[in-house]
């Protein structure tokens, strides 16, 4: 292995090297910029109905350059602030339940005993439902909404956290450095803070990118069924929904936004897979 | 007669970093019903010499040289001519029976399969062989033992079903590949007596880096430094009479022999130094030695060595 | 030094019928100051339970440890973590001994930064000191252990050790993992500290070549009891347990050293969940006679310092 | 091995009571008092009388704790309640959907392992290949994909464009024609999971020191792959259908929906649209009982696949 007398720099030099996670962290980049970047790239209001523009196909009006939907709104600019949607969407979900996940997680890992029992009980209780219809009741209970679809996904998503960050801790405490810090007189927060946490930032960055991509394709879901925001807002899943009514005559109503869907969710599990094989700990930089 | 012989094998591994020269032109033969024991510390190519000649290599290695069986070349002999050999000429005994061990197998199965192929005997037949193998490297009820997995099996008794499916076929010749590794020493001790009893009409090239064990077990004893042999001789010679820097060193360390240290660390197999690979931690070294790389010689009895400075 | 008392460990087991595992049963030792102690078995014997004992890394079920006259078994949790700095580990694994994600440098300030006892501005200082004292490049200091070789690291380890100045250091197979070549610079890096600091060792290890060289005593374990325990020069000479004998028989070397008797035990040993009744070594004992399966024996002394657990002494 | 069963079955009682409290609360946090929400008629008309006498009658007058020890002694004895809208037993409805979605389900698995596990074997013997290449991309792309788009993309070219196949639809109890599309779309995404895990297991099988073991005793390479290789490397497959049925029944919900397949997920939905919440209370509970038992199966099972597995004391 080249020297480098820098762990960040071989972990650069072995995202190079990995097509998927290349490829896969480009699409991520693409979408980010139109996320950030959709009010200045829209040609038209994504929420402004004109009745007499409905329906009209892709590539036929310069105005519209993807046509426009049932209500005469501009498809383009739609598909471009659903990124917003589903990118706002999937990091809030992601980085609070990996925040009460990680924190769960290490309290149960470490300390062991009571506190773990219960965490895991309340673990076990969230896995018995599968996640889709915890979270489908979650979300209809709570009502139709964009932050009901949110809530609902947390309470599914924090688990996978909990897991993975109780695991590598459970084998982290095996490890002879933790049992050398304990007994340099170490307490445990400065052994956490020092030693566990930055041994377990690898697994978590793999769970969530993989994560995103199940948020991102579960909102979507949860959208198209009904339970997500409500109509003018430009999310892929709803918008999905509304157009398979005119799927016989205008396809691109149905096409685009599952493309658009399929494309960010590829890209994250693109980049989820690659980061796990370059963080993978058999073939990691730590042999 | 020599059973095995090896001229100028080279073995090399195609790796990102570059080409690990695991094996570098080794010349080594083996005699009919003699153990010859190859030492050497971890990283220094031993284990890749077994895999060689049995042709178990990953794709990444190219191999050049001889290695002649019985007078055929190994490396010119087909795939499906090799399959044959192997198991039924030439066994080798994997080191770590841990993960040598198919785990959902039963023992008496994985033993039993090497005699079906190559026996031909049915299944009840090669079971009931199979059974006998265990009961001769003393397995306590063999029929029983027979029918479980690896995993109820202790360290040392894996050994024990490696030795036997090693030999279930009565090879002619034994590759043993550090088979004392991590074993505690009274069973260390064990399986050492049992080897020696199992393989006395046997040859073998007996692989490892425990002195003892080679002392127990070898007629003759090479030592291996940065994928060369630095010195073979018979045993007697190699503990009495040392000339390698290497093998001086080496025995010095031991324990029993004061622990004085060689100082420095073995070279990469990847870049060797100039000259002599053993030059920046010999304390004879000369300019000589740093700049060309010595030939084996014999220095009478049977005894090569790879120094410069061995005669003074 | 080190005092040690009936100490003992049973782990629990079994959902419906309690059983216990004997990992450690009642083992008692002391270590005088600037000695050594060889702690000798084979795996599963405990002896890697009691240098975590000691250390109150897991808890023992019974005994007594006196470290310098303190009894640490009635510390409490912050005491424990004071006197903690006056007895270091050293593992087995070089690799797993070092936190990955720290430079060596990092990992050799923390014990310092952690005492506080120096000063901020002379840590750099004291690191070049240390990685000097156990005969490491400064170079090395910016290094990760995954770019060192094990015995570097194990190099390392003894740095962060010494860096807490500690009077007891417990050395868990320190070299087992590593080369012969390399398990001599060690051993003899660690008798030249022992010499220089005067620590007091407790050293485990499978290997009676290695302690009989390192320690002043030595004690063999078997099954988590200690059999025999003397001084080096007496086990090597008069050992007599039936055990020692066949551990110091099963240790090979040389064709020189003739056919002397070799003792090689049958079968292998129990679990420590089904130790034997009575003696607990009489399923692979050649003296084996009626009184060792019926009767566990009492550890008698047999000369000055020399205790033995057999029927037969 | 009984222990175990029993150890398992323990463990599971704390959860299932945390699940039992979950799905009892529904009613509560749903909108509106729980009385009125279920004494209201489909026409949004509430009659004060009944909902008192409907209070007296479930017991809503009682305090919290009583009503969910009633409620729980109801759901033990398989009485999940009535349906305000169909007015008959919850349970009765959960039962008639199961079926419904057993049968897509196991349609679905069958037909996701007979392309999954062949493409990964060949993808792990043939590694890099171009066929390995394709498979994983393809298994990419199944991973990501939308299940109800694919659904729809399904419906659009065999139903709408070519007529091959009914649009949606449960057909005479779940004729061929009826299964073919929603099958195909629940057992997509569980195919690339599987074809994925097929060729990363049997590629970490080759790499044991056990098949260098076959090897070495002259085996020939077809039975080291058909035998050594892949007795291993199904263990993780197989645990893997376990996770499967979860991922089905949660793939079902869109499924059932957009192809108007009558199961369990349509019947979620549904109810919750229609504020039934009775029968939402049942079929969480239903689900999750169902679901921890499948799994608890799974587990118990790999004794019978993986013989490293003890299930001692430890």
């Amino acid at each position: 292995m080249a020297q480098h007398n820098n762990q960040f720099m071989d972990v650069i030099e072995r995202f190079k090297e990995s097509r998927s996670v290349t490829i896969g962290a480009t699409i991520i980049v693409l979408f980010c910029l139109l996320a950030i970047f959709a009010p200045q790239l829209s040609p038209n209001n994504p929420t402004k109905a004109c009745l007499d523009d409905r329906l009209i196909s892709p590539f036929t009006e310069f105005r519209y350059p993807l046509g426009t939907d049932h209500l005469g709104r501009c498809f383009l600019s739609r598909l471009l602030y659903g990124t917003r949607i589903s990118l706002m969407v999937g990091i809030t979900v992601v980085s609070i339940s990996a925040t009460v996940g990680i924190i769960l997680g290490v309290v149960s890992g470490y300390y062991g005993g009571l506190p773990d029992a219960l965490i895991m009980r309340l673990v076990d209780a969230t896995l018995a439902f599968p996640s889709i219809f915890l979270a489908v009741a979650i979300a209809g209970i709570l009502g139709q909404g964009l932050v009901s679809v949110m809530i609902a996904l947390v309470v599914v998503d924090w688990t996978k956290y909990a897991r993975v960050v109780r695991g590598s801790v459970l084998s982290l405490k095996e490890k002879e450095f933790i049992e050398s810090a304990r007994s340099l007189g170490a307490t445990d927060l400065h052994i956490m803070a020092r030693h566990i946490l930055p041994n377990i930032v690898a697994p978590i960055i793999v769970v969530a990118t993989l994560g995103m991509a199940y948020v991102i394709l579960s909102a979507a879901a949860l959208s198209f069924l009904g339970f997500g925001p409500q109509p003018p807002t430009p999310e892929w899943g709803v918008m999905l929904n509304a157009g398979r009514v005119y799927m016989r005559t205008e396809p691109h109503l149905t096409i685009l936004p599952g493309l658009a869907i399929m494309a960010m969710v590829l890209a994250f599990n693109l980049l989820g897979d690659g980061l796990r094989d370059i963080l993978d700990p058999k073939r990691s930089v730590i042999e | 007669m020599n059973l095995l012989e090896i001229i100028n094998l080279t073995t090399h591994f195609q790796t990102p970093d570059g080409i690990v020269q695991a094996v570098d032109k080794i010349d080594l033969s083996i005699r009919e019903k003699e153990t010859f024991g190859l030492i050497g510390e971890t990283g220094c190519g031993k284990t890749v010499i077994g895999l060689t000649i049995m042709r178990l290599l990953p794709p990444t290695a190219t191999v050049g040289g001889e290695i002649l069986y019985n007078g055929k070349n190994l490396l010119e002999v087909s795939e499906t001519g090799m399959r044959k050999i192997r198991g039924e000429e030439i066994a080798i005994i994997l080191q770590n029976p841990t993960t040598s061990l198919n785990p959902v197998l039963k023992v008496g199965e994985q033993i039993a399969e090497a005699i079906r192929l190559h026996q031909g005997l049915n299944k009840h037949d090669a079971k009931k062989k199979a059974i006998e193998m265990l009961d001769s490297v003393r397995i306590s009820s063999p029929s029983r033992r027979a029918n479980e997995y690896p995993h109820k099996f202790s360290g040392g008794m894996k050994q024990r079903v490696m030795i036997a499916m090693g030999l279930a076929c009565d090879p002619s010749f034994i590759i043993a590949d550090e088979p004392t590794k991590g074993l505690d020493v009274t069973i260390k001790a064990q399986i050492v007596e049992l080897m020696k009893e199992m393989t006395e009409h046997k040859a073998m090239l007996l692989i490892t880096h425990d002195l003892g064990v080679a002392a127990e077990m070898c007629d003759r004893i090479a030592l291996m430094y940065a994928g060369e042999l630095v010195e073979y001789a018979p045993l007697d010679e190699i503990f009495e009479k040392p000339l390698h820097p290497y093998t001086i060193g080496f025995l010095n360390s031991l324990p029993k022999k004061g622990l004085v240290p060689i100082p420095g660390m073995s070279p990469s197999l990847i870049n060797f130094p100039d000259g002599c690979r053993f030059h920046s931690r010999c304390d004879y070294a000369t300019g000589e030695c740093k700049q060309k790389h010595p030939d084996m010689v014999e220095m009478g009895n049977g005894h090569f060595v790879r120094c410069f400075h061995a005669r003074s | 030094m080190l005092e040690v008392e009936g100490l003992t460990k049973y782990y629990p087991s079994g959902v419906i019928r309690k059983q216990y595992a004997k990992a450690v049963d009642g083992v008692s030792f002391k270590i005088g100051k600037g000695k050594t102690l060889g702690l000798v078995g084979e795996s599963g014997c405990g002896k890697t339970t009691i240098g975590r004992l000691i250390l109150r890394l897991i808890e023992p079920t019974a005994g007594k440890v006196l470290f310098d006259g303190i009894d640490l078994l009635a510390l409490k949790r912050k005491e424990l973590r004071a006197i903690r700095s006056r007895m270091q580990m050293i593992f087995q694994d070089p690799d797993s001994s070092l936190d990955p994600r720290m430079k060596i440098g990092t990992s050799i300030a923390e014990p310092l930064k952690l005492q506080g006892a120096t000063p901020k501005d002379k840590i750099g200082q004291k690191i070049l000191e240390l990685v000097e004292t156990v005969g490491l490049h400064p170079e090395h200091i910016n290094r990760y252990p995954y770019q060192l070789s094990g015995g570097q690291n194990q190099r390392v380890v003894l740095a962060r050790i010494l860096a807490m100045n500690p009077d007891l250091i417990i050395a868990d197979e320190p070299t087992s993992s590593l080369d012969v070549s390399v398990q001599a610079q060690i051993l003899n890096l660690m008798m030249d500290l022992q010499s220089t600091f005067g620590h007091t060792y407790l050293f485990i290890t499978h290997d009676l070549d290695v302690v009989r060289i390192m320690a002043d005593h030595i004690a063999v374990m078997y099954l988590g009891r200690i059999v025999e325990i003397g001084k080096t020069h007496d086990i090597f000479n008069g050992a007599k347990h039936p055990y020692t004998h066949a551990l110091l028989s099963a240790a090979m070397m040389e064709p020189a050293a003739g056919q002397r008797e070799r003792v090689i035990l049958k079968g292998e040993t129990p679990g420590p969940t089904d130790i034997p009744a009575g003696c607990r070594f009489h399923t692979r004992c050649i003296r084996r006679e009626e009184i060792c399966m019926l009767k566990d024996p009492e550890t008698v002394e047999v000369g000055d310092g020399h205790y033995v657990a057999c029927h037969f002494v | 091995m009984f222990n175990y069963v029993l150890k398992r079955i323990l463990q599971l009682i704390p959860a299932l009571l945390i699940v039992s409290v979950a799905s009892f609360s529904i009613i509560y946090f749903a909108p509106g008092d729980p009385a009125e929400t279920i004494c209201t008629g489909p026409d949004g008309n509430t009659n004060p009388e009944s909902v008192e006498k409907f209070r007296i009658e479930m017991g809503l007058d009682k305090p919290l704790h009583t009503q969910y020890l009633i409620w729980l002694n109801n759901v033990v004895h398989g009485d999940l309640g009535y349906s305000f809208r169909s007015e008959k037993p919850v349970f009765e409805h959960i039962i008639t959907a199961f079926k419904a979605t057993l049968k897509l389900s196991i349609v679905s698995l069958v037909v996701s392992l007979i392309i999954a596990v062949p493409l990964g074997i060949l993808s792990a013997i043939r590694q890099n290949s171009l066929i390995d290449v394709s498979c994983m991309v393809g298994a990419s792309l199944g991973v990501s994909m939308p299940n109800f788009w694919l659904g729809l993309l399904l419906m659009l070219l065999f139903g709408v464009y070519l007529h091959w196949l009914p649009v949606a639809g449960y057909g005479a109890g779940g004729d061929i024609e009826h299964i073919i599309l929603p099958a195909i779309t629940l057992g997509t995404g569980s195919a690339a999971v599987t074809a994925r895990l097929m060729r990363s297991s049997m590629l970490e099988a080759l790499g044991q020191d056990y098949i260098q073991t076959a090897r070495a005793k002259g085996v020939p390479e077809q039975v080291v792959i058909g035998k050594h290789a892949l007795k291993n490397a199904l263990i993780p497959v197989v645990t893997m259908v376990g996770l499967n049925f979860g991922y089905l029944l949660n793939g079902s919900v869109v499924v059932e929906t957009i192809f108007g397949w009558p199961g369990l997920g349509s019947l979620i939905v549904d109810s919750i649209n229609m504020r039934d919440y009775m029968m939402v209370q049942g079929c969480m509970i239903f689900v999750a009982v169902l679901f921890v038992a499948v799994n608890m199966i799974v587990d118990i099972s790999y004794k019978y696949i993986d013989p490293r597995i003890h299930y001692g004391a430890a």
